[in-house]
């Protein structure tokens, strides 16, 4: 067979330009895609790679050329950089909800639809640049549910999360990709590994040790949840073999072979715990802080911007269904199943596993006390990205490398970095100590449009990467 | 005078700026009688007359403050006619063009004017700013504009399409500014409008194309120095940050936490979230780690226009 | 096999680096009865083989590290045929290339094997990287090298210039990166290479022009989500950093200052700098402010290249 | 008259791309010019703008024509993006100090040298764009002495830091005009500030004030000398009579009208102080960051970074001169007089005012209660650029502006802003309170090579920025 095709149980991407959402695919499955309820059926069969449209929540495959035309960059409109014939008018969108309605009612394209908004929009071409860019992506979102169907990548997966960086604590793509490359994590590697960022950094990790490697785990303790959700999405189970948990709070305890270690940890697929970095609550103040600042409130343009930051309020998907307004707010992999929801289903497993309780913690143990033997013959690199405080999870866990290791922090913060490096230096516990970050921009390439994107990310976080050291007694 | 950092009590017939919050402000001409709405409520023009620039004000269901304009805090509140320079760009503008009192400017084009505060402010009140723009009811609005901004003398303001029609500027310039579509177009008129004794030119271009073109032409032209920038502002917020410690010791607190894990268990796994958020209340205050973190602002303006500078000696 | 993070303790035939110092490393073959002279004196070979990788090592006149190389590190070390590629691109190559164990990938030129390198790390052991380099020495170094790193089985070296003759590969690959001066000459015999099921094509290009004709072909010949982006690396070094308090009440040590002022007075003001770190001298570390500061390094590398990115769906 | 003309006592700046030098034209002057003597007398009545080439210790004017072609960066060479010919030999130049000498003393351009240099070097073309763009640059400054004269400006006066950014806190030339910008100095201000940039922040509010404005200079103590070295540099005398200095540690006193001022402060024009940052004993770390280490170390390309960097140890500039191997490390306005060094000429003035010290000391105590006066009346701007701890300073003066006056701080660190923010924030004493830094990069635009430059500055210091409120008593 030359093309992959489509089938039950796949986790698929649905994916256009720096927009993504991951679904797994399963007969009967409804799903919202922008708050449109859609059977995913039809997909089956289909080859990766193949477009479709969302035609009154049913989904119609487009034609290459079609699709082409239709994704968003090639329609941008003229920058307005030559704006001189136009007045200066207070008057807006002359176009109505009903309006739109009405259109869609008729069939109308989203393509057609945005045509006319931009068409009845008074201050949309007095707007800048910057602001046209973020009106046409909005309203393409909204209108124009067209999307190509992948198989899940580390990097479609970053997307999922571009509009919630909280949640994987502003881990960007760039930032992950320096990531992994100082982990100098590979095919057997044995690996340690921090992660509150949904199971991402896990799941990158784990796709580069093939089936041959260990990754343990590092859980602050036994009884607290880990979200490990985005290796549902990259298609891996949430057991696998070669990854255990080890509780951060058993650590001491690990050189003391006679004690028993305590029962093993827990670890959940899809739950979504609040994994978005303690300091979301501040969140809000990133919002106003572009120095081009929209007057012009015509369209509610800022939107985009304050989900993007907010998230975390709206945690619960059903309270985003609510908000009728807040097109953009879905999460990542919202799902409702024709028959049963998602999280039904996992209850009906849970209470499965309960007369069972006693076999399944023994196993825990099991696991753990792998973990722990993996550990104790040593790793060969150490990654943390997390929402603890770095420096005494790095500093425990030197003893846990083998020398000549790979070690990676990440941090939303640079601050607490600074700790780390400052800490591995006085220790001497470290070699080519690096602390950066990563400057990333995209540029617009377009005959006689050439220039570099005008939105950018102003942050990705911060790296601290080493190589660790031992002093040999010669 | 509004602009005038010398002016400290507002006055009938002033421009001032009233303060709602962060890089959110209205502009405002104080007349008699008049009342103003904002979010807070009513303001009346009278109230106003006489109190301090830079002190508080009480509306009904707010504070807001009355701020003196400077060309900075304008930028960010004047009426858009066009797209506008900001302040990143502009301070680079006024640098680079080795602006100060008494330079001759010939700026195109007017646009809404955020950068023509800020070149008046700095060549006033010896300089002169000609000023060009081919949209009519933009060129009148600016010029009224200026002149209650009470930079009347400083200022020529000019209905034209310099790129047909040039500056018609006779040796007369210290700098030229260009804002133009097909800034090489206007690269001899711009020459022909610099002193003979020299002067520098700047063009401002969002694509790279039109870079190319305005470069080559200053090179034919004999203009020198011929430098590219581009210059962002990356702003940082302030965040007092929490990082939870974990502990590498067995947990004490091991019976309360089982108590949670069976109470979760009788629940639907979604709601797993509160019990995260209830060993964080657990957690003390000597288990977080906290400190004031200087984040920068998640988005950026990641591109305005490239800047291009250059010089032309004596001709 | 010296780069597989396996291998702990180092033996006669590894390619092990020895660190003299950040970003300087020394790339060693050992071989039995061999010497390497270092800035610290002669390494016997005979000596590191039996040490564990990560070791600190005693020479005449300095500690020096015996490292496993990794691929980031041989990136600072390797000997340089050609321009290469760092990390920070290379990361970004790998990681928007989709490449994972199993991953078919070509690639051209192979240059100095920065990147190849890099690539192998993620493909191996199942996967296989075809690399072509037009340059018959360069190609004949690179794949000894791979062959003494231990990836002879996961890499085909060919001499050939792929922008004339093109890959000649058919349908097997996941992942294309180029890095040609004409990029756009081998989008069709890049399409070629890549799978019917579809993948993924990178271009490195120093240029803009280049960048724009790569883009016009990517999109003639249907690749989609087209993307270029830069990616630059800031390195922040950590300095003890000291600032003075000044004194707000007049100085207690009046006399003192008066003394020395007058002394100064005696004495060419050349040497005045002396009587200011006299007067720091004075000053207790009590009037300093003290912090550890992450400070950018003040150069850095402004422009690697652009990076284009773009899909293939099946075809 | 058409053209200025450069005059005796006239400052002039020798420009070239990214390098400039200032000097004072004095008849007899010679001058030290990239280790070569030079007399200055031929430049008196030519027009400012000219261009000249040094010729074995000769200006040569230089037609417009030739010097378009001698300029920086026009000659860069072929990026060698294609170098599929070349062989990986070990050889290095070819070319001995003594043939370079040969050739100069025969007369050879220094173009010519260069081109020899590069047609000799085996390595030059196997290296990468960014060490070959330096190489050129290093070789130009040594081989090329063309310069263009110029008068004086601050954005001129930036580019002869540019190799010592120590001595002006590392402040860069975007940072300096946001700082201007956000300072809302203009004619007739009434400015404070603190300056250990070698006058550079003064000098350009000073222009900015033009003639009816005030600037008080707030200086740590009386004692202490400050330097004002560029308001030479921009052509205003030592002593002006709006500006004015304050020492800080006179400030409590200021509220108490019957306290006697004690002895006024001194200030000094052309005198070297250490007025680098305190953090330079530690900016040897700076130099090793560039991800692209450079390994071949044939042509000593190193060492135009670490110049750069540690030039605080090249202080002494008969130092400087006598290590024949470091060809940029002189300092600016470095000056070899004919009859008498500056420097004797300073010594010769302070002598002669030795006898009046009384009567000076009177001026200086009038001069700094005018001062007081001043502050007392409240200022319009405060600008902090120094090496000193910000955030006690800017709270002591915050009592000294008016409200809606405008406050900028600059610092090469982040932390200390962030101080300085959290008090300003705490003490509710500001408003549109802006923390930032800005980023800065040039491109090279040329036909079919046109890209971001190689080389970049990774910092150029941070600004703090806001606007002093009052609660007013309504």
């Amino acid at each position: 067979m030359e093309h992959e095709l489509v089938k039950e149980g796949d986790q698929v991407v649905f994916h256009r330009e720096g927009w993504s959402r991951v679904f797994q695919i399963r007969k009967k499955r409804q799903v919202y895609l922008d708050k449109t309820k859609l059977d995913v059926d039809a997909l089956i069969g289909q080859p990766y790679g193949s477009t479709f449209e969302v035609d009154r929540g049913k989904l119609v495959k487009v034609e290459a050329a079609a699709a082409k035309q239709l994704a968003i960059g090639e329609t941008s409109s003229d920058p307005g950089m030559d704006n001189r014939n136009l007045l200066d008018l207070d008057s807006n969108q002359r176009m109505s909800k009903e309006d739109i309605m009405k259109m869609k009612d008729e069939g109308a394209t989203g393509q057609k639809i945005i045509e006319e908004l931009i068409e009845n929009s008074e201050t949309f071409k007095m707007k800048t640049e910057f602001s046209q860019a973020k009106y046409l992506k909005k309203k393409k979102k909204k209108h124009i549910p067209v999307f190509t169907v992948m198989r899940p990548t580390p990097r479609l997966v970053m997307d999922i999360f571009s509009k919630d960086p909280a949640k994987i604590c502003y881990l960007r793509g760039d930032s992950l990709s320096q990531l992994l490359s100082y982990s100098n994590v590979m095919y057997g590697s044995r690996v340690g590994v921090v992660d509150t960022c949904q199971g991402l950094v896990l799941a990158c990790l784990l796709q580069r040790i093939g089936d041959a490697g260990k990754i343990v785990q590092l859980i602050p303790n036994s009884t607290n949840a880990v979200c490990r959700q985005v290796m549902d999405y990259l298609g891996f189970p949430k057991f696998l073999d070669n990854v255990y948990s080890f509780p951060l709070d058993e650590l001491s305890l690990l050189n003391d072979e006679t004690h028993n270690l305590s029962p093993g940890s827990e670890t959940c697929g899809n739950t979504e715990t609040t994994s978005v970095c303690e300091t979301s609550a501040a969140a809000e103040q990133l919002e106003e802080t572009t120095s081009d600042t929209e007057r012009s409130e015509g369209h509610g343009q800022g939107s985009l911007i304050s989900n993007g930051n907010n998230g975390a309020a709206t945690q619960n998907s059903e309270e985003a269904m609510d908000n009728t307004e807040t097109l953009d707010s879905e999460m990542p992999g919202e799902i409702v199943d024709a028959d049963k929801t998602d999280t039904e289903v996992k209850v009906g497993e849970k209470r499965l596993l309960g007369p069972n309780r006693e076999r399944q913690r023994q196993q825990r143990e099991e696991r753990q006390r792998e973990a722990g033997e993996i550990m104790k013959e040593k790793l060969d690199s150490l990654v943390l990205a997390c929402k603890y405080n770095p420096t005494p999870i790095l500093m425990q866990m030197l003893t846990f490398l083998h020398p000549s290791s790979s070690v990676v922090v990440y941090c939303q913060h640079l601050e607490p970095l600074v700790e780390c490096y400052t800490r591995v230096k006085e220790n001497h516990a470290g070699l080519q100590l690096k602390l950066s970050e990563t400057w990333y921009r995209e540029y617009q390439i377009l005959p006689q449009r050439t220039h570099p994107k005008i939105n950018m990310s102003g942050t990705g976080g911060y790296l601290f990467t080493f190589i660790t050291s031992q002093r040999s007694s010669d | 005078m509004s602009f005038d950092s010398s002016k400290h009590i507002v006055d009938y017939g002033d421009t001032v700026l009233l303060y709602i919050g962060y890089d959110n402000m209205l502009p405002v001409v104080i007349e008699e009688g008049k009342t103003h709405q904002t979010k807070f409520g009513a303001v009346k023009h009278d109230e106003l007359v006489g109190k301090q620039f830079g002190t508080r004000f009480q509306c009904p269901r707010g504070w807001i403050y009355i701020l003196r304009p400077t060309p900075e805090l304008w930028t960010l509140s004047l009426p858009h006619r066009t797209q506008i320079l900001y302040t990143t760009d502009i301070s680079m503008v006024v640098f680079q063009l080795d602006l100060k009192p008494g330079s001759i400017v010939a700026e195109a084009g007017t646009g809404s004017g955020s950068l023509s505060h800020a070149i008046l402010r700095t060549i006033a009140p010896t300089g002169h700013l000609h000023t060009f723009e081919f949209h009519k009811e933009r060129s009148e609005k600016a010029r009224q504009e200026f002149h209650q901004h009470g930079h009347a003398e400083c200022v020529t303001v000019t209905h034209r399409d310099v790129c047909g029609d040039g500056f018609q500027l006779d040796h007369i310039v210290d700098a030229v500014f260009l804002d133009l579509p097909k800034p090489w177009e206007c690269i001899t008129s711009a020459k022909k409008a610099i002193k003979k004794q020299g002067g520098r030119l700047c063009s401002f271009s969002p694509c790279i194309e039109q870079v190319q073109r305005t470069c080559e032409e200053l090179s034919a032209q004999n203009f020198t120095d011929i430098v590219t920038m581009e210059c962002l502002a990356r702003h940082f917020n302030l965040q007092y940050a929490k990082l939870q410690n974990v502990s590498f010791e067995p947990n004490k607190t091991c019976l309360e936490t089982k108590a949670s894990e069976v109470e979760t268990e009788s629940e639907p796994p979604v709601k797993k979230s509160s019990v995260i958020s209830s060993n964080k209340d657990k957690v003390g205050d000597s288990d977080v780690h906290q400190f004031t973190s200087a984040v920068p602002a998640i988005n950026m303006p990641g591109h305005t226009g490239f800047l291009t500078f250059a010089t032309l000696t004596y001709h």
